[in-house]
């Protein structure tokens, strides 16, 4: 076994599972968001989550057919794309609540699981629909932007991309800001009182209604910049491709402890780490006898383990049964 | 109330059934009959893109060569089929396309593992198949007199690639990566395979489903340093592959089998591409004029570029209406079998992807074989993509039972 | 003789909150009740008892055998059953269906013998339904039995709730607030249904209740549970007119405890 | 009397419309919409059971005969209701929201497609493999037993998650399992990974029958035995006990309901329905792969059992028929249609069908429609088409 290698290798593996674990901690923030308030899996959230890549696309491209993509400094640019991104799907999750979603608050939990399951199936379809007929193709490209390319290179095999710095970046401050908008605002409060009891918030004089929308329409943004990152990150988008990074992210969100904003963040962290170590090391470590398609294998073992031997998740708080 | 609601359905279905009975029967009127071509692919889901190149492709061939058939009196249709890429949707489509008798020829599959179950079902009535895009050996070594491809098969394109690798690249190590399809595998195990033969060392070798982010693997191959990183599989994986290899500074060099043959991989990977190899079957439009013809067809049809396999279903298809042509001598409705057995026989000098003609067991005889270079970053010139070498290799004899 | 069931030195922490301590408490026959505030720790004493909750420190016993770290279903088939403060029925299963479940305990039949409708399984099946039956019956409810139990009146919901209890076949009974919400005319018919079944069946019954006419009506015995602390023990009279348990109830202005706890929630 | 009537004409004239016109999906659809009023409508038991007695044992088949795709539509609606009624038992009955269902198949498929084809070989050596065809019924049993315990051993260490939870969990051993099979090609060979395992050995058939039939009646055969210990289950202590745990797990267990052993009897019960499956599966496909087992096919059989109503068995047997159906049939069959206007150049309101983008394929949408379905029928009938009622019980005074 090449030591050195090994080593050699370790603050790269460090760094992309960074990056890969903040872009999982963005979308799992929609699903932690809606869980929080409503204890409901959207499941439709990875497709509001590629919706938001496919408006970033869109920006992108309409900027570059217009001759501005490389006029413009980049940073506008990105944050444009963000924007846009962010208040479309933050727009479709708020839609989709009110039609999918709100007719069926208080029926059993499983019946809102599958109207999520049926949105998800229906977005996929309509987003390949929209784009087939506009662009005649649904695998779109992000435009590269030369600067978001450039790398620094600290050593012989470690370098750090403008493009996963530019990750990190956003991530964190929309986690920052999300913690602001929860702990520190009016609505934030509200958003909390729905969470704890809807009957004594509406009670209190908080519009019920009108925090879960919001609460979808914060979530629904958080996807939406997760998208445009994940198309700027990884350049290739289609309507499908949303559904395993959903998937691993809510994996995320539970391993963090779901309901929980820097529980997702956590659970992000580890899952992206735990995935890049063992993408990486799988093969290396048992001389190609398992490789790094058993990433997801031990992703999920991880999970199974956590909520077996801690139920709510790393940083949730281990609630009482009520008799 | 619920109750009457109930019959309420039923006789608004038994209603619709009686108005769209004629539907089923609309073809039937004022000719000698009605020629049928089926396509399978996947319409729908992740991997529709290619799935609908294969019936677009076929859709092109019939529109431009079914005079022949209707001048003789018969009526040509094409019909597409859906198999979703589910093997278990893809044997119920076969078994819906054998029972309309009209249909005697189908055009599919994209995914072997539907392929396989399929076309145990159109064995039964020997129903010509003829495949586009089956690359898995198994296909054509069970050896049925229906069963056909007019694609290469993957032990034959891994050691096509390896033979350019060693010979032509000159590659001391190469590092595989392939995406756990039974397509990619497949290509990749015989490249290994034989690469290892030829003396090449064999640095890392992973599968991978992801379609995304390739940062965990692309490092440990950064840091091994290989001459040529294989990829064996598609296009839309391997393009974001390759890309974020060279933006990870990853120097050895690009090689994929035919997977690679679509003008999205430099549209998704740019410049990364520039200058790398792949193996195809299908000649480049620059050097073949009947393959830039085809391309400017369907682009002006379509209004895209023809995705990998589409030319391979274009060929096929012309294949399945030569083979019925001559099945129809004499101008009657010819059956299944004759038209299996005229298919099997069938030859093709000038198909888009080369001469083609079948071997005893449904393979091509001389499967011509090109390494092609990436000319551009333009998506828009992917047709300059150069011959570099050609082989033409006949397909293996079947492994002793 | 040791006694059917007894606590000993019961301590029970969430958190940084000692929900109950060093609580001893033992009953042999007849009612016992547990009386005490809101948050004394009455409803953790039963989790307790009946295995929903483990104790920190302490044990349980129940005719001698030691009930902490058994799981509840365990404990229910050596004999001790429990109602519920705020009505647990089944909901969407009719009320001799909720009954049939209360006496899973006692079913020994195996898998083979439900796939195979063996003779052993239909005799067992149609003894169940009859035992149903009668225990609808002595609870009021036979006219009721094919009713979906969400859509029984309340107070019919309460004394379901005993008979699915009941049909475990216990010696020891916990009724948790068992005339919440009822009017004072059920109350007392439902605390004459409680002395019958002890008279009849020998049942030993622990009573959290907040009706204290009820409570010094019906009990045997009284103790009563403050902050998590045992601070009273001892016949309804003794009890009523303990200082201690005055303070607890009323604060130290002095009074009596109102005979009627807090109204239906 | 009318009803009856009715029904006996229902079925007869749907059965000879399939006949006479063997291409229309809709007059099938009004074929198995006739078995369902014959389930449905009042009318004396003998007939009801007789009419679908004949219906599916004589007449089907004989449209079969004439129209070998009907005959696979409804094998593979058998292979779903049984999925569907083992998945009905978790979480319909029991309440425990299983989204890697899949994975139960397929154990069962893969333990008859390893031995009973030269596959096995490859791990074993020698060349003893494949078994021969009779041991695939042994295998009926072998898939039956071999999906049960990995039931458990799902079940085991998920006893004490719930709801969301448990799902979650369940997803990702689906999963776990999907991807197993697609990477066990190394070190040691056990699935061949995504290349999947052909030839499987098909078992001699009695009397001769053709596969195409014979995998029909034994799909049959086996809903029927699926029905029948669903039934004896669901009216036993056992079916209550999961009732009551899917009703108040808390409260069941201070009832006396062993959670331990009811959960994992559910788990393995309703995995040892999609193990048999698994093999008929394995055996009619004659070649498997993984891709059969992904996550989307453990939420078509969710969403059957949710369509038909959860907990009930003639909605689990309705609901795994109409998204089958609907699957195979309905949307391929208006695509069809479409394509078939097309080619006749027919026009509506002046616009030539065949000018239509091929954009607008119904087929490439069926998702869509799925999706749309499932969302209605969530908010207008989330009961289900065909809810759970209760059992009335005969009171003896």
């Amino acid at each position: 076994m090449d030591v050195d290698l090994l080593i050699g290798i370790f603050p790269q593996v460090l760094l992309d599972g960074i990056t890969l674990g903040f872009m999982y901690a963005l979308i799992a923030l929609g699903y932690t968001m809606v869980y929080g308030v409503l204890e409901f899996i959207n499941f439709a959230h990875s497709e509001i989550f590629i919706f938001g890549a496919f408006v970033g696309v869109e920006v992108l491209l309409g900027l570059k057919s217009i001759g501005l993509l490389d006029g413009l400094p980049w940073p506008l640019v990105l944050i444009l794309a963000l924007v846009v991104g962010m208040g479309a799907s933050g727009l479709l999750a708020v839609t989709v609540e009110r039609i999918a979603y709100r007719p069926l608050r208080g029926a059993p939990r499983l019946i809102p699981l599958i109207s999520a399951i049926g949105i998800s199936f229906f977005l996929q379809d309509l987003i390949r629909l929209v784009e087939s007929l506009w662009r005649n193709a649904f695998n779109l490209v992000y435009p590269t932007m030369d600067v978001l390319n450039l790398r620094f290179e600290l050593s012989e095999t470690i370098d750090v991309s403008v493009k996963s710095l530019v990750v990190i970046g956003g991530a964190l401050l929309m986690l920052w800001a999300l913690h602001l908008i929860v702990n520190r605002t009016k609505v934030g409060t509200a958003i909390r009182a729905v969470a704890e009891d809807q009957a004594a918030a509406s009670l209190m004089g908080i519009d019920v209604n009108r925090i879960i929308s919001l609460t979808f329409l914060i979530g629904g943004a958080m996807g939406g910049a997760a998208g445009v990152l994940f198309g700027v990150q990884y350049g290739l988008i289609n309507p499908y491709s949303g559904f395993i990074p959903g998937l691993k992210a809510f994996t995320a969100a539970v391993l963090g402890g779901i309901g929980n904003i820097p529980g997702a963040m956590l659970g992000g962290l580890v899952l992206g780490l735990l995935e890049a170590f063992a993408a990486a090391y799988l093969s290396l470590l048992t001389g190609g006898a398992f490789g790094a398609e058993y990433k997801d294998i031990l992703a999920f073992s991880m999970l199974i383990l956590i909520l077996i031997f801690r139920p709510k998740g790393l940083l949730g708080e281990v609630v009482r049964e009520r008799a | 109330m619920n109750r009457h609601r109930g019959y309420l359905v039923l006789a608004l279905v038994a209603i619709l059934a009686v108005a769209l009975l004629p539907a089923s029967n609309l073809e039937a009127q004022g000719s000698k009959g009605t020629v049928k071509i089926a396509t399978q692919s996947p319409l729908s889901g992740g991997q529709a893109a290619l799935g609908e190149g294969i019936k677009l492709g076929a859709q092109l061939a019939v529109e431009k060569f079914k005079g022949a058939l209707e001048k003789q009196g018969f009526k040509v249709e094409l019909v597409p089929f859906d198999d979703q890429a589910k093997p278990d949707v893809g044997v119920a489509n076969a078994k819906n396309i054998i029972a309309d008798k009209d249909i005697l020829a189908v055009i599919g599959h994209l995914n072997s593992g539907v392929a396989i179950p399929s076309s145990e079902v159109y064995k039964e009535v020997s129903l010509a198949m003829i495949s586009p895009a089956n690359t898995n050996p198994v296909v054509t070594d069970r050896g049925y007199p229906n069963v056909n491809r007019v694609c290469g098969r993957d032990d034959v394109q891994g050691v096509v690639g390896s033979e350019f690798a060693s010979a032509t690249m000159k590659a001391k190590s190469v590092y595989i990566i392939h995406d756990k399809t039974p397509y990619g595998q497949g290509v990749a195990e015989f490249f290994k395979a034989d690469a290892e033969k030829k003396g090449i060392k064999v640095l890392g070798f992973e599968g991978t489903e992801e379609k995304s982010n390739f940062d965990p693997i692309v490092t440990p191959m950064k840091a091994k340093n290989p001459d040529v990183i294989y990829f064996g599989g598609i296009y839309d994986q391997a393009a974001p592959f390759f890309k974020q290899s060279r933006e990870k500074g990853v120097k050895g060099k690009f090689f994929g089998p035919d997977g690679m043959d679509s003008s999205d991989l430099t549209k998704i990977a740019g410049k990364a591409v520039v200058g790398m190899y792949y193996t195809s079957a299908a000649g480049p439009a620059s050097e073949l004029p009947r393959a830039k013809a085809f391309v400017d067809e369907f682009k002006k049809k379509f209004g895209k570029n023809p995705e990998p396999y589409a030319a391979e279903a274009y060929d096929a298809a012309t294949m399945a209406l030569k083979g019925i042509e001559a099945a129809a001598k004499g101008g009657k409705l010819p059956t299944r079998e004759d038209v299996a057995t005229a298919v099997r026989k069938t030859k093709l000098p000038n198909g888009i992807t080369g001469d083609i003609e079948f071997d005893s067991k449904g393979d091509r005889k001389k499967a011509l074989y090109f390494v092609l270079q990436v000319a551009s970053d333009d998506p828009g010139k992917w047709g300059n993509n150069k011959i570099v070498k050609q082989l033409a290799i006949a397909a293996p004899a079947a492994p002793k039972k | 003789m040791p006694a059917l069931f007894e606590a000993r030195g019961v301590t029970k922490r969430f958190g940084g909150l000692t929900a109950l301590h060093d609580v001893h408490f033992a009953i042999d026959q007849g009612i016992s009740s547990i009386i005490g505030p809101n948050g004394a720790g009455k409803t953790t004493l039963f989790n307790i008892f009946t295995g929903l909750y483990g104790a920190d420190e302490g044990s349980v016993t129940f005719r001698d055998q030691p009930l902490l770290g058994l799981r509840p279903d365990q404990i229910t088939a050596l004999g001790i059953c429990r109602t519920f403060q705020n009505i647990r029925l089944f909901a969407n299963m009719t009320a001799i269906e909720n009954v049939l479940v209360g006496m899973n305990s006692r079913i020994s039949l195996r898998l083979w013998d439900v796939l195979s409708r063996s003779p052993g399984f239909r005799r067992t099946e149609s003894e169940l339904a009859a035992r149903a039956v009668s225990l609808l019956d002595r609870v009021g409810l036979q006219a009721s039995a094919n009713i979906v139990a969400r859509n029984l009146p309340y107070g019919d919901r309460r004394r379901l709730e005993l008979a699915r209890a009941l049909a475990s076949e216990p010696a020891l009974l916990l009724l948790d607030e068992p005339t919440a919400g009822m009017t004072q005319g059920e109350a007392s018919a439902l605390m004459h249904l409680l002395r019958n079944l002890v008279a009849d069946l020998g049942l030993a019954i622990i009573l959290i209740e907040h009706n204290m006419r009820v409570v010094m009506e019906v009990s045997d015995r009284v103790t009563v549970l403050d902050h998590g602390e045992k601070i009273a023990e001892g016949p309804p009279r003794e009890v009523q007119s303990d200082a201690r348990v005055i303070e607890a109830y009323l604060g130290k202005r002095g009074a009596a405890p109102r005979t009627r706890g807090r109204a239906a929630h | 009397m009318i009803r009856s009537l009715i029904a006996v004409a229902l079925v007869g004239l749907s059965a000879l419309a399939v006949a006479t016109f063997p291409r229309s999906v809709l007059v099938f659809l009004l074929f198995q919409g006739s078995l369902l009023y014959v389930f449905k409508a009042r009318m004396p038991d003998p007939l009801r059971w007789g009419l679908l007695a004949t219906s599916l044992l004589v007449l089907m088949p004989t449209i079969g005969y004439f129209n070998s795709y009907y005959l696979e539509v409804a094998t593979q609606v058998g292979i779903f209701v049984a999925l569907a009624l083992g998945l009905n038992i978790v979480v319909g009955l029991a309440g425990l929201l299983d989204l890697g269902y899949v994975a139960f198949f397929a154990v069962g498929a893969y333990s008859w497609a390893i031995l009973g084809s030269p596959h096995a070989n490859v791990i074993f050596g020698g060349e003893t493999f494949p078994l021969a065809g009779w041991w695939f019924y042994v295998f009926l049993f072998v898939g039956l037993g071999t999906a049960a315990i990995t039931g458990i051993l799902l079940g085991l260490p998920v006893l004490r998650l719930h709801g969301d939870y448990l799902a979650i969990v369940t997803l990702g051993f689906g999963e776990v399992i999907r991807v197993l099979a697609n990477n066990l090609d190394k070190p040691i060979n056990f699935t061949n990974g995504p290349k999947g395992i052909t030839p499987i050995s098909r078992p001699p058939t009695p009397f001769g029958i053709p596969y195409g039939e014979f995998f029909y009646f034994l799909a049959l055969l086996i809903v029927v035995a699926v029905i029948v210990v669903n039934r004896r289950l669901e009216d036993s202590h056992i079916g209550r006990a999961w009732e009551a745990i899917r009703e108040d797990e808390l409260a069941a267990r201070a009832m006396g309901v062993s959670l331990v052993r009811m959960k994992l009897m559910a788990f393995a019960c309703g995995a040892s329905f999609a193990g048999v499956m698994g093999v008929l599966f394995s055996a009619k496909q004659v070649f498997i792969n993984p891709e059969s087992f992904t996550f989307l096919e453990s939420i078509g059989v969710l969403a059957m059992v949710i369509l038909g109503g959860m907990g009930s068995i003639p909605g689990a047997i309705v609901g795994a028929t109409v998204v089958t159906v609907l699957n195979l049939q309905v949307l391929k069959g208006f695509s069809l249609w479409l394509n078939e206007l097309k080619n006749a150049g027919v026009t509506v309101l002046g616009y030539s069908l065949a000018d239509l983008p091929t954009q607008f394929e119904p087929a490439k949408y069926e998702r869509m429609v799925f999706g749309i379905i499932l969302v209605l029928m969530m908010i207008f009938r989330p009961q289900g088409i065909f809810p759970a009622r209760r059992r009335q019980r005969e009171l003896a005074k």
